[in-house]
């Protein structure tokens, strides 16, 4: 269906951002698809030891009510319950916000922390990437006509692990990111060593960034301040923001690093269980 | 003018078989299809809770919904809130509070708070708030919308520990 | 809490807290409001609006859109007529210059804002109608804009209206216009004004400590969650029926009238419930290009505005550019103080600088002081009345420069207001002395709440106080009540409701007839059904519209007093009406309850209806105090409201609980003001943030309980003491939260908003100067 | 008497004086007596037989809506404002 109409269609999930889009003339299209009742677009299945397979089309309070889910990435849970109102959760996709590939978009950066993959079908046949690569510039991603995200596939969590995805916006509720930085750790099962870490960062460039030299250097050091601190400067330099009218690039920078060192201290507290 | 398509759905307990065009969203479909003016509209993008109503349990904006995805669904407005002899508990206590001024966000706050308190009547000011955080309200600063639903969440607690 | 300075008369129903009239058909979702209509027939309006902040519209072609099935009528402003730019008087103050307001309907030669109407569209549906929208093929000369006051005053800035003249007179006129045959060129500025009181010299001479500091404000909107919707209907007869939700449904029809060049009797408007105002339904928009494309189709239709219409197409409160110096003793007094403010009148002449001026040092005696205001138009929205209209910022800038002096000069903030505070005989820096007012009772009740003595621990956390004056309204009013014969009174009066005032309205007779609250049966009249009552303004509808159901029900109560003379054969002058029952003076067999009396109307010569209409003076201002406790993240600049509290000189509440809600209603459009609410432009002149998503209004997350203080100093110049109570609480807030900014940061905001990335700019701007000294 | 303010912007037709005290019983012959004492004004206050719109005038602080009819007390304080037109809660 998808692939009869080339870029004239779209795929409707959640329809939060999709409708405003066409309402507002962002662009035109001649076939709007509505996916929420693919099965494999609405799966959810998750366990500690096959990991996580969420469905594109699954709205952000099955996540955030589901208790495994809840237990298991908490951090995923995080980004879930603070995308719009209430409202907003009962339509609202993972996969959507994915596929928006808007670069504030507040579930990216914690998939491309957890190292989700992205499960994509298409007239070809399927492929998987990492999210990290799946957008490509505001609003653009790496979907070819007739394509779609079907699912995201998080791997099981490691031991002694934690992640914590954070914002911050001017309201507490119902606003866009001004910047915001994800976070997963692994410890050693000292559980004062960083194993190894992913830190990933929303609206301070094109697309979400996966930072990589931050979460490098933090490989080996103890998970302390000083640590977060190092990894913030990185983040801070990793961060391309422009200026705009919800924040300037010297705040946007400023603010990947302060996010970077608070979203490292709960990882972390939560892989020290 | 476009195609109209034909919908069965639910409403307020009553089935009911609608046309509407593919285009219209769940909350034109309501007041310009059904003429249910009760669900308003206050910004049309999902960021002020107005034409709030829940379908199939879950809350909402209908504005962000179309009228062809109602099919099949069980949808409550504002308008299927009250009993047929007497208002809702939340009803009651947002005039007993003096909890609206306007009322033009009245409704998609009463359809907001049902969707909370008939799962968690004793939910605490945190969470009404948090529960409430995408409902706009311009006039009451939130006071006396919050206490309301907290002395109507009192109420149906009460009362569901008197029915069982 | 109620504090009653002197409240010695016991009411029955005034001061009660009934459930309000109109509250079931609200909580059921059965109120109509104007988007609700739906008539048999009924086609949908479309604006087309100006992609551009100034450019000259060069032609408009409608043909394509003509061509759109569906499409039944596409209308510019060649369609209306252009009429004077003569300024005219739409009663009590209410000052029009007919031209801007028709110009901004429907923009003429140029437009001169984003968003500003161009031409309208009626179609079949509202999809047909946007869509035809694209095929309106308009060709703009693009010119330069200019975005703010102080651009717009300098030499050489791009001219808005080639002939509007600076009218240097103490009398704000908004906008005058050069006769054609005058070879002046036009100015950016409106009027420009002058108050003096003193000596200034001698009062800054006497001065320990003297403070200076320039503020700036942005625009903002009032925000109401209806967007402007109205439905008219052109018969044949060419009378015009218009439903619509306005703060006035006589303004609408007025101004409508002015606009069509029709006479004002040829047009009804009907009032449907309003969803906001605050100041922002005042004007029309909408009304006139409903009623002209439904004459040019026949058939009844419907324009309404979209989110982004209502933030682009409609008017704002100013952004301002303020200067302020004061001084003061080492022993608190203030000896004099100079200001000078610019306000932001957006497209058209008209900002509220003349009420900014007046208000600004309301709530002080001194002796010496000087006052400038500027109305200045500039290439955004034009700008309507909100709230309190221009008090906010003035009160802003004065009450940050007074915590400063105060601060300065080692005082408490209260002691220091209670020291200069305004008292009945105060002469204002405007001129005219003070009556009765209750300033000094409320700084006491704020200085006596337990919220200013608990202590405030914890790092980056500060509290602050300010205060603000607003004058209150009155007007024509006018009620209409007819008796029963269940002994139920049904009250029509002429002021829209838009935040419980029906109810006070009906207590105010219900007390006079000794009814049940809830046996008043209140609604608004359309324009045929009522006598004129000015537009629901300036917090004077308990005051105006109470006094004429107050004098409706006098009238009732005379004459009911006289059916029961009639009826036991006594003389009128025996009977009196004492709690709902009509008795004789001294013959307790001779009585009658209301409801008993009721019934015997028909048969003992006719029903009774009792009338007023009413222009009142005896205004009393407003006087409010409120105290925030904030606390500021130094690492992102965003600041947490923790605690609020508001006190208010309200004369007698009549209904507690919709004052409180006015209270809290208006301290928390201040503590949005204060946070981030902003209009934010390009460098085009296009706002960016026109959707609730980035104008961002206080969510139910963003804020604690607003506790308030009633305090009750009855106004003498209302029967029941009232006092106008819905604008005055969000005067304070701005320079509340800036004060409380202050204490916990060391650092002093003097723009607004107040965004966490403004202060955190301030901090690392603060940081900075530590470092280089 | 009358006590008549002048508003600070028309103190340069009265050479800086800022308030006068005459007889008048009514708000037309304050108008009249000030025209009298400064010739020229009154153009400032009036416009086609009535109060300019958008001026106020204030008698004992009291905004009146009579204009020019507007009776003035022996000794009343008489103010020339700009109006204030409604703002709006």
């Amino acid at each position: 269906m998808m692939a009869e109409k080339g870029p004239k269609a779209k795929a409707l999930a959640g329809g939060t951002d999709i409708l405003v889009q066409l309402r507002g003339r962002r662009f035109f299209i001649d076939r709007l698809v509505d996916v929420k009742g693919v099965p494999e677009m609405n799966e959810l299945s998750c366990s500690a030891e096959e990991g996580l397979t969420l469905g594109a089309a699954v709205p952000c309070y099955r996540i955030y009510e589901d208790d495994t889910i809840q237990s298991l990435y908490s951090g995923l849970v995080d980004a879930a319950f603070l995308i719009g109102g209430i409202q907003i959760q009962g339509r609202a996709s993972v996969g959507g916000n994915l596929c928006n590939a808007s670069p504030s978009g507040d579930t990216i950066p914690i998939l491309i922390a957890l190292g989700a993959s992205c499960v994509i079908e298409g007239p070809k046949g399927s492929r998987t990437l990492p999210v990290e690569d799946f957008c490509t510039g505001p609003g653009q991603n790496v979907l070819q006509d007739g394509e779609l995200l079907v699912a995201l596939k998080f791997p099981p969590p490691a031991a002694n692990s934690g992640a914590h995805y954070l914002r911050f916006i001017p309201r507490n509720e119902m606003d866009i990111a001004v910047a915001g930085a994800g976070a997963s750790v692994v410890l050693e099962d000292d559980k004062e060593t960083i194993k190894s870490a992913r830190i990933s960062l929303a609206a301070v460039g094109p697309t979400p960034i996966f930072a990589e030299e931050a979460s490098e250097l933090l490989a080996g050091r103890a998970a302390s301040e000083g640590s977060f601190e190092a990894a913030a400067e990185a983040a801070k330099a990793a961060a391309r923001p422009i200026s705009d009218m919800r924040g300037t690039a010297k705040q946007r920078i400023h603010l990947s690093g302060v996010l970077t060192k608070r979203a490292l201290r709960e990882a972390v507290a939560r892989a020290q269980g | 003018m476009s195609k109209k398509i034909h919908v069965q759905t639910n409403i307020n307990g009553l089935d009911v078989d609608l046309l509407c065009e593919s285009r219209q969203s769940l909350l034109e479909v309501l007041r310009d299809v059904l003429n249910m003016t009760g669900t308003k509209e206050g910004c049309n993008d999902g960021n002020c809770g107005a034409c709030s109503v829940i379908v199939d349990g879950r809350l909402i904006d209908s504005c962000l919904m179309l009228g062809v995805e109602a099919e099949g669904k069980e949808i409550t407005t504002i308008e299927g809130v009250a009993y047929t002899h007497g208002l809702h508990p939340i009803q009651q206590s947002f005039l007993e509070n003096a909890a609206l001024q306007c009322g033009i966000c009245t409704p998609g706050f009463i359809v907001a708070a049902k969707a909370l308190l008939e799962n968690e009547p004793e939910a605490d000011e945190g969470r009404v708030r948090h529960w409430l955080a995408g409902n706009l309200c311009r006039c009451t600063g939130y006071d006396k919308i919050v206490r309301a639903v907290l002395d109507a969440g009192k109420t149906m607690a009460t009362q569901s520990k008197s029915e069982s | 809490m109620v504090s009653t300075a002197e409240n010695k008369t016991q009411y029955k129903v005034v001061g009660t807290r009934p459930i309000r009239h109109d509250g079931l058909e609200k909580v059921t979702g059965q109120a109509r409001y104007s988007a609700d209509i739906n008539l048999p027939g009924m086609l949908h309006g479309k604006v087309l609006r100006s992609p551009h902040a100034h450019a000259i519209i060069k032609s408009i072609d409608i043909s394509r859109a003509l061509a759109l099935p569906g499409v039944e009528s596409v209308i510019t402003s060649a369609d209306l007529p252009q009429p004077s730019g003569r300024v005219a008087d739409l009663g009590e103050g209410a000052m029009m210059n007919p031209k801007f307001l028709s110009n901004n309907v429907l923009a003429s030669d140029k437009v001169l804002y984003k968003g500003h109407a161009v031409a309208a569209v009626a179609a079949a549906d509202q999809h047909v109608a946007e869509e035809a929208l694209g095929r309106i093929d308009v060709e703009y000369e693009v010119l330069p804009p200019v975005l703010n006051a102080v651009d717009a005053m300098k030499e050489g800035a791009p001219i808005l209206h080639e002939r509007l003249y600076t009218a240097e007179n103490p009398f704000v006129r908004p906008g005058g216009l050069r006769d054609d045959s005058d070879p002046e060129g036009g100015s950016n500025v409106a009027s420009h004004f002058v108050f003096e009181l003193g000596d200034l010299e001698k009062g800054f001479a006497e001065a320990d400590v003297v403070v200076e500091r320039g503020f700036r404000t942005k625009a903002v909107h009032q925000g109401y969650i209806e967007p402007h919707s109205a439905t008219a209907m052109w018969n044949r007869d060419g009378h015009v029926t218009i439903w619509c939700s306005s703060q006035g449904q006589f303004a609408m029809r007025d101004q409508s009238a002015l606009i069509l060049d029709i006479s004002m009797s040829q047009i009804k408007v009907i009032p449907l419930e309003i969803g906001g105002g605050f100041g922002g339904k005042t004007l029309v928009y909408l009304e006139p290009v409903a009623a002209l494309l439904s004459k040019m189709t026949g058939r009844p239709v419907k324009v309404s505005m979209s989110r982004q219409e209502v933030f682009e197409g409609t008017g704002p409160t100013s952004g301002s550019f303020m200067k302020v110096k004061m001084g003061a003793t080492k022993d608190g007094r203030i000896t004099a103080t100079t200001a000078t403010l610019i306000y932001e009148a957006g497209a058209f002449p008209g900002s509220p600088i003349n009420p900014g001026v007046q208000c600004m040092f309301g709530p002080y005696d001194i002796a010496n002081g000087r006052v400038e205001g500027y109305d200045v138009v500039i290439n955004t929205q034009k700008t309507a009345a909100y709230r309190a209209p221009g008090a906010p910022a003035a009160a802003y800038a004065a009450e940050s420069v007074i915590d400063e002096l105060a601060e300065k000069l080692n005082i408490d903030p209260i002691d220091f207001r209670v020291r200069n505070a305004a008292k009945e005989g105060t002469r204002r820096l405007t001129g005219p002395v003070f009556p009765r007012i209750g300033y000094l009772e409320t700084l006491e009740a704020a200085k006596n709440h337990p919220h200013w003595s608990a202590p405030l621990e914890g790092p980056n956390r500060g509290r602050g106080i300010a205060t603000g004056f607003w004058f209150n309204g009155s007007g024509p009013s006018s009620a209409t009540a007819s008796v029963n014969q269940d002994g139920t009174v049904s009250l029509v009066e002429g002021s829209p409701d838009i935040g419980g005032t029906r109810a006070a309205v009906a207590m105010q007779m219900a007390e006079v007839l000794g009814l049940p609250a809830e046996d008043v049966h209140p609604s608004v009249g359309d324009t045929d059904s009522i006598g004129f009552t000015s537009t629901t303004g300036g917090s004077s509808v308990a005051f105006k519209t109470g006094w004429a159901s107050y004098e409706a029900a006098q009238d009732i109560k005379r004459q009911m007093i006289e059916r029961a003379a009639y009826i036991w054969d006594v003389s009128a002058e025996d009977v009196d009406l004492t709690d709902g029952v009509f008795h004789h003076k001294s013959d307790p067999e001779l009585r009658f309850t209301f409801k008993e009396l009721a019934g015997l109307l028909l048969e003992t010569g006719g029903p009774i209806v009792g009338s007023a209409a009413v222009n009142p003076g005896g205004v009393g201002g407003a006087f409010a105090i409120h105290i925030a406790d904030v606390e500021v993240d130094p690492e992102t600049g965003k600041t947490e409201v923790l605690r609020y509290t508001a006190l208010q000189d309200v004369g007698k509440a009549v209904h507690p609980s919709y004052v409180e809600g006015q209270i809290q209603g208006g301290a928390v459009q201040g503590i949005g003001w204060a946070l981030n609410e902003e209009y934010f432009f390009d460098d085009e002149g296009c706002m960016t943030n026109s959707s609730f998503l980035d104008y961002r209004m206080p969510t139910s997350l963003d804020l604690p309980m607003i506790d308030t203080v009633m305090v009750e100093v009855p106004n003498p110049g209302h029967p029941f003491g009232v006092r106008g109570v819905g604008e005055v609480p969000i005067v304070p807030p701005m320079a509340a939260i800036a004060n409380a900014i202050k204490a916990a940061t060391g650092v002093r905001m003097t723009n607004l908003p107040m965004s966490p990335g403004e202060v955190l700019k301030a901090l690392w701007d603060s940081e900075e100067s530590k470092n280089s000294d | 008497m009358a006590r008549v303010f002048i508003p600070t912007m028309l103190q340069p037709l009265t050479e800086g004086v800022k308030e006068v005290e005459f007889q008048a019983a009514n708000v037309r012959q304050v108008i009249q007596g000030l025209e009298e004492r400064f010739p020229g004004i009154g153009q400032w206050l009036t416009e086609d037989g009535r109060i300019k719109p958008n001026l106020a005038v204030a008698i004992d602080g009291e905004t009146t809506s009579m204009g020019l009819l507007a009776k003035v007390a022996p000794d009343a304080e008489v103010h020339f404002i700009p109006a204030i037109s409604g703002g709006g809660k």
